[in-house]
């Protein structure tokens, strides 16, 4: 609609957009220069981007609250989104391809959609372990043979691990709303741990040099690492299911460049856009209609675990402080 | 009406500094405060309880390993420093110009890529313990680091510079005949340096002490990257924040800082315990000549393979650099050197704008941090007036607060209009950078060079005056070039570590002033490790040039003042 | 109008007071001298007028105005630091110059004054070092220069020639007083050479424990002390405690305490001191130079005693003869001339007191030496 | 075995010669001074005895031992420094302590011996204070007895009476020659005051330009000067330029140069001299307190010259007497005592020189004053 006055720039479709657009992104440089060029070519729109980490943005949508610099934030796990969304720093938008995402890859009230999904792995040094010794569910993390094998990310930190940490609790919680069993489990698993690394390139390090040959982590990554960097990891699905996350988009509250914000909105999820992002950048795509996508997405049959997220958000913190204040054991991690 | 002129110059000095003060430290700390008092049951104490009373101890145990390994890093600290700055300013060897500027370079290394740079160097599949084991055909590596001992060497490793400085600025002061007296009264060497020169640079020696027991108090990437789950109390921040507890974050930043001051009240009750004013008659600055040769070339020899030591991880930056992504991922050692990671920096055409706001950004808030600084220790040292602790604890704040908490002070208490920001809202724009870099890097100015006019005898100043001098112009003819040493010590610190900074600047960074420590980091967070520490080799090129264009400008000046 | 008034000021420090009730009135062009034991007060004094302390109580004024609180650079004194005080980033030009600098005179000038003062103290030659490569009394001229240059209303002199020989001393001394009268200065000199004092003074002042005991011409203090401390302090003297018994016709009888002298002394009415004797009692003081040593034939004259000599001790032009008379020592001065080579030790002599020359003062220190 | 042999020692700091060529012997136990205008290389040479510079040629030598390369703590020397070089972040006592602590004496004798040596130089009652609230003097004496109080081989003094009143100083320089004669202790002592120096030394040395000029007993120096420079820098001098004539009998005839003196001057062929003129000239050199002043009667006396009184100067217990005889004035010392009252200026007096006295030396100075 061209209710906006003054200063919008007339665009090859008629319509009135702002003439500038500030996305906050993780995505990176790759990913986001491209992204900016196709936009400005398409829409003469001119795109700054903030890129940095998905706690960051949150940090910072926040404190910008009373002034919003940001028109997007596109990209951070769903539960991010969430709580920006209770917060009231995010505005509804349904966008037109709402019919090609189900159900569980966008808010109910369209505070966020999803742009890519990232299920949970288990990932091993392919150059140490067999595929046919790596463990094949998360149970099987807990023999003693992984003793001092397994190096995981620090957890808190990582939006990743504390959705991996959650699942396994809440394997259990949801049938018995206690989460003992879940701690239990995470307490074994504490046990074979040899380090928790501060940062995710600490633990690739590690893994591939072989000073632990096992993790957990998200899939594109392992992807990622091995076609593109040359890395010594592969991956298992767990066949009990696996946490799948969902990666979002959304407008924020009060930007100062609605329209144009839309446009963006809509611009990073076409199928095209999706195709793109799966061939170049691994990732798997939300919507059901994106065709010829690479065969490590189409090969690979992710048995995703059944969440409630909402469970998840109000008891995640939670179940993490617990960790963090009775499971980890200190002495551990200094053991050198 | 104030009772007289020098009192009035005092209160004329004074005011500005507290405004500042006021309006950038107390009034955003007050808001951290202030949230640590909100409870679900209201405002009141309960945080604090809980803190101490909390069943796991967490807390309390944090609390513990934060003062500890705080202390035992200004130990540390002190005992690399000290020496060298002792070696480098006492004795004269080819090359010493170059090493003493060398000796500083740990400050220059960027943080998160640095510590990553000690991994690859002295971790279990780091290059020093793998080449020692492959050498000596070893079945296991002989040493790696991690946990406490990590984060100490880390630790000593990049605040010894503080050290250094300080103590370098200082140690030039002291008038040779004071050692002499004490060598002629049957002191050797060692005990001249421990009863006679040690205590002297005590004004020094705390101002580094401070700098370093609250940096670490407050120090992030080391713990959180080499000891994962070790607890300090500036990770629990850290964690609290994420798992959205501001109010605790809050609590646990207050007790931190409460340590901290106390530690700068203990201090600065121990330094004003005695008196540190050269106040002996006349110059009696004849350099002194006594050099036992074989004594000398064993510390120099000492000094300069330190040096080389403190270089290792900047040159396995430079390694990094030049391997390129995917080949250094299993094997021991990288085998692939090519300049690839810096083809595809400077693809960019954006590559420099980074570094150049950097430099910019960086260079307001240092210039501020000089004026300001110089005039605040003034005042503190030179001048009498009702509540100087409090203004010195005021100084400090932003030293024993983490960084990060700093930028939410900041952020709370300028996203919207205030007087202090002339009615604008701060955050969001390019000023609020500077302003934080600016707030963060007081203490370092003020320090340094606190330490400077310790030293400083008072009837230099009033001879200045009788000659009929005002006050402005005593300070800049004859006080600023006596003590420029040691505000330069402060400013270059507050510069180095400026253009590094990167906690407040990930809270605060716009669009339009984007500085280079994000670039690192989203260089990193993408996995370009090789890119990532290319451009940390640009940022301690860039640092290095600095510092050695003020060597030279500054050099000149400042060595005149210490003949 | 550069007089200075000194009204009942007190300093102290914690728990000590460095000078106490101390009323001065010095007059514009005068050449004042403190005079006193080390840590007496002297310092401390020059420091309020210069304006580096502010008296604990009282009030120090220049001419009518009340200048106790105004700020050093507003009181155009040129000050000599007992510790020098030389700003040792700068050469020893830059330091002379500083004074004129400050008061923007044209750089050829101050060229030219600074030469000049430099040549007067002997240090043209060494313009360009740096002070820290001067010697102890170099360094002391330097600071002596850079308070003459800016030729002051008030020049406050801490002990300036302390480290000179007694030739440049001489010297220096001519130099500042012909300043000090070509320029009416108001000086204020500090000095512990009494010979210094004596020589160059208008008037001294003399301290002790932070109080003033006399004020006055250099040779009413000499002459004339106005109690013990001052005589035995200015000079060598002769104490007897004494208790004055007959007076008649302007003559007086002393009688020596504790039989030291086996006769009662004869002194002149108008020589004894007219402060009261605040419960101390008197001596009699002579100076040893007012001492005549006497042949024999004398022996029964007044105030002649007879006494041998117990030391002899060689100081250049004069020659101090210790005699002991009875239970008294006394110390005579005599010339290095012929008649002194004649003295020895062990032999008799006669000496003679004038009674002109014996003052009786009362004695406030408790301890005649 | 302390005595110390300087050997053609020569110091130089750039292109500034402080020391040229110096050859010393100081015996053990002795008593030896330094005496020489500002700057002449004194604080040099001592600091190359202490240690603390090298000789840039020359060797030092401690009984037969080399020490010129022996680091200072290893010399067992005591020093007081010109500038004092307290140390500032320790008390009076800890300073003094020091020494003593480094000895490693234990704690009750530190304290003992401390007390001592704080009670001799009247600080006993300043032991807890920190240097800097201390008044110059009161410094100067910490550093004097710092440097006494560990009893060292040699002691190196470096003007360290120059901040005391002249009481003080006598008692202080009773306390160094007592303990320098108590412990056999070689001193080595750096002074401006002349008296001191004459009374209190066993040799002196007199410097210039960092030349020495003499080494002498104080009554060889005073009575004897070598030169003109000597003896014009020691004491008050009348130095008249003369060329010597008729030679006969043990008497000489000097004619004054430029006709300043009506006649010839009789002197003792003894008193001449024995030294090289090198190239200025000869001089008559007479003390002022060896010359009388005479009545008219002895007018016509051998060596009695008629004058007129120009100026009269008072200087305590000795009148100085300017005397214009012709073109040449002649400065006499006489006692501040019955006879000094007569005299007046403008009065008519006739000066004998006694011929005994006159001295005849060498001129290097080319400055006769
Ligand atoms: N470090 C130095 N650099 C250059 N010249 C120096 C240095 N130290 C001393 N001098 C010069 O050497 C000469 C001798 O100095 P010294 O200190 O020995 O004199 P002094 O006899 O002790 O004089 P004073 O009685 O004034 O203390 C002086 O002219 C002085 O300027
Ligand atoms: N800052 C201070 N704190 C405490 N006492 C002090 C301070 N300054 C001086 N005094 C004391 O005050 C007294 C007077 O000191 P002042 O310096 O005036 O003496 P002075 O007469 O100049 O002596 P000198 O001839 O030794 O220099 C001394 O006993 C001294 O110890
Ligand atoms: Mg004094
Ligand atoms: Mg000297």
């Amino acid at each position: 609609g061209g209710s906006e006055k003054g200063s919008g720039s007339e665009n090859k479709e008629g319509k009135d957009f702002e003439d500038k657009i500030v996305v906050y992104s993780p995505h990176g440089k790759d990913i986001l220069s491209k992204f900016e060029q196709q936009f400005e070519e398409k829409y003469n729109i001119d795109v700054e981007w903030l890129d940095m980490g998905s706690q960051e943005i949150l940090d910072r949508v926040r404190s910008e609250k009373n002034n919003p610099q940001a028109d997007v934030w596109w990209g951070a796990p769903s539960t991010n989104f969430d709580q920006a969304k209770d917060e009231g720093l995010l505005t509804p938008y349904e966008p037109t391809y709402a019919d090609s995402l189900a159900d569980g890859f966008h808010d109910p009230d369209w505070n966020w959609s999803g742009t890519s999904q990232t299920p949970e792995v288990i990932m091993y040094n392919s150059k140490k372990v067999s595929a046919d010794e790596a463990p094949k569910d998360w149970d099987e993390l807990l023999d003693s043979k992984w003793k001092d094998e397994i190096i995981i990310r620090y957890p808190l930190a990582s939006g990743t691990m504390r959705t991996i940490f959650s699942a396994m609790i809440y394997r259990d919680f949801k049938d018995s709303n206690d989460p003992a069993k879940g701690y239990e489990w995470l307490e074994k698993l504490d046990a074979n741990t040899k380090e928790y690394s501060a940062n995710p390139e600490m633990m690739y390090n590690k893994v591939a040099k072989g000073e632990g040959t096992i993790s957990v982590w998200a899939m594109p990554d392992v992807v990622m690492l091995k076609e593109n960097k040359n890395y010594p990891f592969e991956f298992i699905i767990p066949e009990s299911g696996t946490p799948v996350l969902t990666e979002g988009i959304a407008l924020v509250k009060d930007a100062p460049h609605p329209k144009a914000a839309e446009a963006f909105y809509e611009f990073v999820n076409t199928p095209e856009a999706a195709k793109l992002l799966a061939e170049e950048f691994y990732r798997i795509p939300t919507r059901d209609d994106v065709e010829g996508l690479p065969s490590w997405i189409t090969d690979t049959e992710i048995k995703s675990m059944d969440i409630d997220w909402k469970v998840f958000q109000e008891n995640s913190d939670e179940w993490m402080k617990h960790w963090d204040e009775n499971i980890k054991n200190g002495d551990k991690e200094i053991k050198e | 009406m104030m009772k007289n002129r020098d009192h009035r110059l005092t209160l004329w000095l004074l005011i500005p500094v507290l405004l500042v003060l006021i309006a950038y430290v107390l009034y955003p700390s007050l808001r951290t405060f202030l949230e640590s008092m909100n409870t679900k049951e209201g405002v009141g104490l309960g945080n604090y309880e809980d803190f101490f009373t909390q069943e796991s101890k967490t807390n309390l145990e944090a609390l513990w390993n934060s003062v500890y390994i705080s202390l035992l890093s200004v130990l540390a600290s002190a005992i690399i420093g000290v020496p060298l700055a002792f070696i480098f300013n006492r004795y004269d060897f080819p090359g010493r110009g170059f090493f003493s500027t060398a000796a500083i370079m740990p400050i220059v290394l960027p943080s998160l890529v640095g510590v990553m740079a000690f991994m690859f160097l002295y971790g279990e599949t780091g290059l020093v313990p793998n080449a020692i084991k492959d050498l000596f055909h070893l079945d296991e590596v002989p040493f790696k680091i991690g946990g406490v001992s990590g984060i100490l060497i880390v630790h000593a490793y990049t605040m010894y510079v503080y050290f250094y400085m300080t103590v370098s600025a200082a140690i030039n002061k002291i008038d040779p005949s004071l050692e002499e007296a004490a060598h002629n009264l049957g002191a050797g060497r060692f005990s001249v340096f421990w009863k006679v020169t040690f205590p002297l640079l005590t004004p020094a020696i705390v101002a580094a002490s401070l700098l370093v027991f609250m940096i670490s108090m407050a120090s992030f990437s080391a713990p959180f990257l080499l000891a994962g789950g070790f607890r300090v109390l500036s990770l629990q921040i850290y964690f609290s924040k994420i798992n959205g507890d501001m109010e605790v974050a809050a609590t646990q930043s207050v007790i931190l800082s409460i340590v901290s001051i106390s530690f700068l009240l203990f201090m600065r009750w121990y330094q004003n315990r005695k008196d540190y004013r050269m106040a002996s008659k006349g110059i009696g600055a004849h350099r002194s000549e006594v050099k036992n040769p074989f004594m000398k070339w064993m510390l120099v020899a000492t000094g300069i393979i330190g040096v080389l030591i403190l270089l290792l991880p900047h040159f396995t930056i430079l390694l990094l650099s030049l391997v390129p992504d995917g080949t250094w991922t299993w094997q021991t050692y990288p085998s692939v050197f090519n300049v690839e990671n810096y083809r595809l920096l400077f693809e960019d055409p954006n590559i420099f704008k980074p570094l150049k706001n950097s430099l910019i950004l960086s260079f307001i808030a240092t210039a501020g941090n000089l004026v300001f600084g110089v005039l605040t220790s003034y005042l503190l040292v030179k001048r009498r007036f009702v509540g100087k602790g409090f203004v010195d604890v005021l100084v400090m704040i932003p030293w024993a607060l983490p960084a990060t908490v700093i930028g939410m002070n900041l952020i709370f208490a300028f996203n919207e209009p205030s007087i202090f920001s002339f009615g604008n809202i701060l955050v969001g724009t390019f000023w609020i950078l500077p302003l934080a870099y600016f707030v963060r890097h007081i203490p370092l100015v003020v320090r340094s060079t606190n330490a400077a006019l310790e030293q400083l005898d008072d009837s230099i100043e009033e001879a200045a005056r009788s000659l009929g001098a005002k006050w402005f112009y005593t300070f800049r003819k004859v006080i600023l070039p006596i003590i420029m040493p040691g505000v330069l010590a402060g400013t270059l610190l507050a510069f180095v570590e400026s253009v590094g900074e990167f906690p407040t600047s990930v809270l605060l960074y716009t669009i339009s002033n984007r500085p280079i420590s994000i670039e690192i980091m989203n260089q990193l967070r993408m996995f370009n490790m090789g890119q990532a520490a290319a451009y940390g080799m640009i940022q301690i090129t860039l640092i290095a040039v600095v510092l050695l264009i003020s060597n030279k400008v500054f050099g000149v000046k400042a060595e005149k003042s210490l003949s | 109008m550069a007089s200075i008034q000194i009204d009942s000021v007190q300093k102290t420090f914690g728990k000590v007071t460095a000078v106490d009730h101390l009323d001065l009135a010095i007059k514009d062009g005068e050449f004042f001298t403190f005079l006193g034991p080390s840590g007496c007060g002297k310092t401390t004094t020059l420091r309020m007028i210069a304006g580096f302390y502010y008296p604990t109580k009282g009030v120090v004024r220049f001419g009518d105005k009340d200048m106790t609180r105004v700020p050093p650079e507003k009181r155009n004194t040129g000050m000599v630091f007992q510790n020098y005080a030389l700003f040792p980033h700068m050469t020893v030009f830059e330091n002379v110059a500083f004074g004129l600098r400050v008061r923007k005179l044209n750089i050829k000038e101050v060229k030219a004054r600074v030469k000049n003062v430099l040549e007067k103290v002997r240090l043209d030659q060494y313009a360009e070092r740096q002070v820290s490569q001067l010697s102890g009394g170099q360094q002391q001229r330097v600071a002596l220069a850079r308070a003459l240059v800016i030729e002051p209303e008030i020049l406050l002199l801490d002990e300036p020639l302390s480290n000179l020989d007694a030739k440049l001393r001489d010297e220096m001394r001519s130099e500042i007083l012909r300043l000090q009268k070509e320029y009416n200065i108001t000086t204020i000199y500090v000095t512990h050479d009494q010979a210094e004092a004596l020589s160059m003074s208008d008037r001294i002042a003399v301290f002790n424990y932070g109080v003033c005991h006399q004020v006055g011409t250099p040779a009413e203090i000499y002459n004339e002390p106005a109690n013990d401390f001052v005589a035995s302090f200015i000079g060598e003297i002769n104490l007897l405690p004494a208790s004055i018994e007959e007076r008649e016709g302007g003559l007086a009888h002393a009688t020596v305490l504790n039989g030291a002298l086996p006769r009662p002394v004869a002194v002149r009415q108008h020589n004894i001191a007219k402060t009261g004797t605040d419960g101390q009692g008197t001596a009699l003081a002579i100076r040893p130079e007012a001492i005549n040593l006497v042949d024999s034939s004398r022996s029964e004259d007044e105030n002649v005693f007879p006494g041998v000599i117990k030391e002899i001790h060689f100081f250049g032009s004069v020659i101090n003869v210790m005699v002991q008379v009875d239970n008294q020592p006394i110390r005579v001065h005599t010339l290095n001339g012929e008649v002194s080579r004649s003295l020895h030790v062990g032999s008799p002599v006669f000496v003679e007191l004038p009674k002109e020359r014996i003052r009786v003062i009362p004695m406030v220190s408790g301890d005649p030496s």
